[in-house]
Parts: structure tokens; C-alpha cells; sequence
């Protein structure tokens, strides 16, 4: 199982702020990820459309090409603006 | 703990006095504080809400300080955000560094900032005469690490 | 005031408030505090007497003041430096610049606390364990004022 | 006359802290102060040979020729260390 995170603009315009996943065969990395959630449409469109769309994966900053294995937390979530 | 996440208010006076514990090698304590503004980008604001990511929230702030340390030497430093809802005038971040000389302090600080407000996963919420709306990042801020880098 | 010299402590939380004044255009804010040491160059420091020259060092302080609201784009500044008897780990002297934006504010405060060291008439007076001395002025001060110039 | 100023390390060698002084005819210059102030002789040769000498005049930082006029308040101190 994946666990997957989306925090705030995106978490509001999915609808959600978590959901756990089956990490499906063919899904190896962020992108693979990536493409999996956007094919499901709808607003999920947005995952490829957002700019400067930012992944962590187990609560680390993560690339497009960073690895993916069963039991990670994988987080979406735009451009930070703490402080 | 050098990194805290938290709802509650601060106060720079205690906090400072705890980061020093009586220490008699400081010489210099530079300090930030970040407050809410009653105006972004041109809209008025009447409140905040600060969102953030429990757990790799601590993680990047540690990793911040760390770095900074690793950079300058300095003795100590403490870095305190608030989330939740915050009003105009109330304090949202305070970060404070320790050391013998007020060269290296000032730079550590002003570093873990910069870096804060580029790696650590929080987002901002304002509420305008317009509507709520998403802060956006600002390139300053990109600017602003980027030059601590290489 | 922007500028105090006084015998008295100081209290950084009321101070930044009172600086603040409830301001809600501020978003940064920058201090530093300067503390004794219990070693300098080398040698155990048991206290410290500061002198200074009544009358000039306002003028001095504020001129630094007026010069560091001239380069940046700052909203205020407050200045506190003690004088007379003080202990390690007591406080010396307190620079706070309130801003919009952080950058501006850091680099006030420290422009401020550079030119402090080396354009305000105040004198360190040690004692040791080797016996009571004047402190040197540091060739890194006059370094860290001439960065700020052409 | 001139109010003359020690401060720091040379008011303790000196023994003063401060002196009034009717400004002789020759004098129009700190320079022309200073060569006065040394040819005391004694603890007063310092003033010609301590490192770095400072300067002010009415209250701001001055140079070897500075114009002096009755009435100025002349300070002499070694370089600053507050903060």
C-alpha cells in the first residue's frame, strides 16, 4: 500500500487529503504515480496541470524520477509559502 | 527540541532566555519575527490560516538548522512556527541563533529563513475583502536561497 | 526615541511591541542583542564597565539610524545600548528594524549594529583575572562598517 | 574658550577627564591642538603617539584639520568597542 498526502490548493480542489493506494505493477517512480492519478480524470487532470507541482516521498522532497515501494508515504502539494 | 510546531502565541523574551540557558560563551543573539500583514499583494487581509505537513514539517526545519550550523559557527539556534488561524499583527514565525560573534549569527539566521520559507511545507491561507485565496510563492523567495547556494 | 542609552536593563518582547506599536503594515522584524561574555581574547572576563560620551553617542546612534532608514525600505528602528557596570551574560545593547519584508529589515539591523561598532563613542573597560583593561577595537569591526560603503 | 574631552584609556593615563582651555592665537586646527596638548610634555606625549587617535568636535567625528573656534567642544579618545 501507498499512502498518499495533497495539501492545501490541491488538497481543496480534490477533495481530499489522503487516500491510500494499491502500488499497482507497472508504477515504479513519482511519475509513474503521477500518471496513474491523473488518468483518472476530472480534476485529477490537475496534477499535470499545476505549476511547480511539488512530491515528497516519505516526508522528504522527492524528483519525478524518485523511486517508489510498497508501505511509502508520497505527498502532492504546491509550492511552499511558510514563514 | 530546536524546532517547534505549534497553535499558541510566543514570547521572544522567554524564548530567547531558554535558547541561552545561561550560557556565558554567547556574545550575540540575532533574531527574526514574522508577523501577519493587514495587506498582500494589494488585497487587505483580515485573517490567515497556515496549513502544514505534521512530520516533515519538523523533519525540513531540522534538516534547516542543521545545515546552518554545519555553515556557520554558531552555538545554538531555535526556529518556532505557528499554524492555524492568525490575525493581522500576530507573530507567525520567530527564529533566533546563538553564538560568540554577531557576523556569523546574522547570516545563520537570515539563512534558516530563507530556507524556511522555500523547503519547509507549510501554506498560507488569506481571507481578503475578495475571498479566501491561496498565498502564491514568490520568486524574492527562490532568489533569496538561492544565493546561499554553491 | 529610535535611540536609548541607559544604565538599565532592557526587556526584548516589550521593547519589540513597543516598536511595533500595532502596526499591521509590518511583516519582519529583525533584532539583535549583544551580551558579555565571560572570555575575550583569551582571558576569563568576571566584568565589564562600559563608558561613553554624553551627548554624542545619541547623536551618533541616531545618525546611523536616519542613514540605515535612507538605504533601506524600512518602517523604524530602535536602538538600546547600556552603559556603566555589567556581568557575563548580561545584555549590552538591542537593534530592532521593523519592515514589510525581511531582506530589508536583516540587512538594516546588521548595517545598524556595523556602523554601532565602529561610529558610536562607547569603551569596554575588562576585568580579568590578569587585571582591569581597556578592549581593543577589532580590525574585523572596521572590516564588517566598510562593506556597507561605495 | 574650548571644552576639551578625554574619554576611555587616555582620560585614565591623562588624569582627566576634561579641561577648559582659552584657544591660543596660533591654534585654528585640531592639528594645531593636539601639538599644544603634547608639548605639555610628560603623560601628554601620548597624545602624539598613541595608535589610531580619535577626534570629535561638537559632538561629531573629525579630521587632523578640522577648524576649531572659541567656544567648540574638542573630545580625544582611542578608536570605539561598544556593542
Amino acid at each position: 500500500m501507498l499512502k498518499i498526502l495533497y495539501f492545501a490548493s490541491l488538497r481543496e480542489t480534490l477533495g481530499r487529503g489522503a487516500e491510500s493506494l494499491e502500488l499497482p505493477g507497472g508504477v515504479s517512480d513519482v511519475s509513474g504515480l503521477l500518471q496513474l492519478l491523473t488518468a483518472r480524470g476530472g480534476e485529477w487532470g490537475q496534477l499535470a496541470t499545476v505549476k511547480n507541482l511539488r512530491y515528497a516521498v516519505n516526508q522528504e522532497m522527492a524528483q519525478l524520477d524518485s523511486p517508489l515501494r510498497a508501505g511509502d508515504e508520497v505527498a502532492f502539494f504546491p509550492p511552499v509559502t511558510g514563514g | 527540541m530546536p524546532v517547534r510546531v505549534q497553535e499558541a502565541d510566543f514570547d521572544v523574551s522567554a524564548e530567547l532566555a531558554a535558547l541561552r540557558q545561561g550560557d556565558a560563551r554567547i556574545g550575540a543573539l540575532a533574531t527574526f519575527v514574522g508577523v501577519v500583514r493587514d495587506m498582500n499583494d494589494g488585497s487587505g487581509v483580515s485573517e490567515m490560516t497556515l496549513e502544514h505537513y505534521p512530520g516533515m514539517t519538523e523533519k525540513a526545519l531540522e534538516a534547516i538548522v542543521i545545515e546552518a550550523k554545519g555553515r556557520w559557527n554558531i552555538f545554538d539556534a531555535l526556529v518556532i512556527h505557528r499554524v492555524g488561524r492568525l490575525l493581522p499583527t500576530e507573530q507567525i514565525v520567530f527564529v533566533a541563533v546563538s553564538g560568540a560573534h554577531r557576523g556569523e549569527t546574522f547570516a545563520a539566521c537570515e539563512f534558516i529563513m530563507d530556507y524556511l520559507k522555500t523547503r519547509a511545507p507549510f501554506w498560507k491561507r488569506e481571507v481578503t475583502a475578495e475571498g479566501a485565496r491561496w498565498v502564491d510563492a514568490r520568486e524574492t523567495d527562490d532568489t533569496a536561497a538561492k544565493r546561499w547556494q554553491g
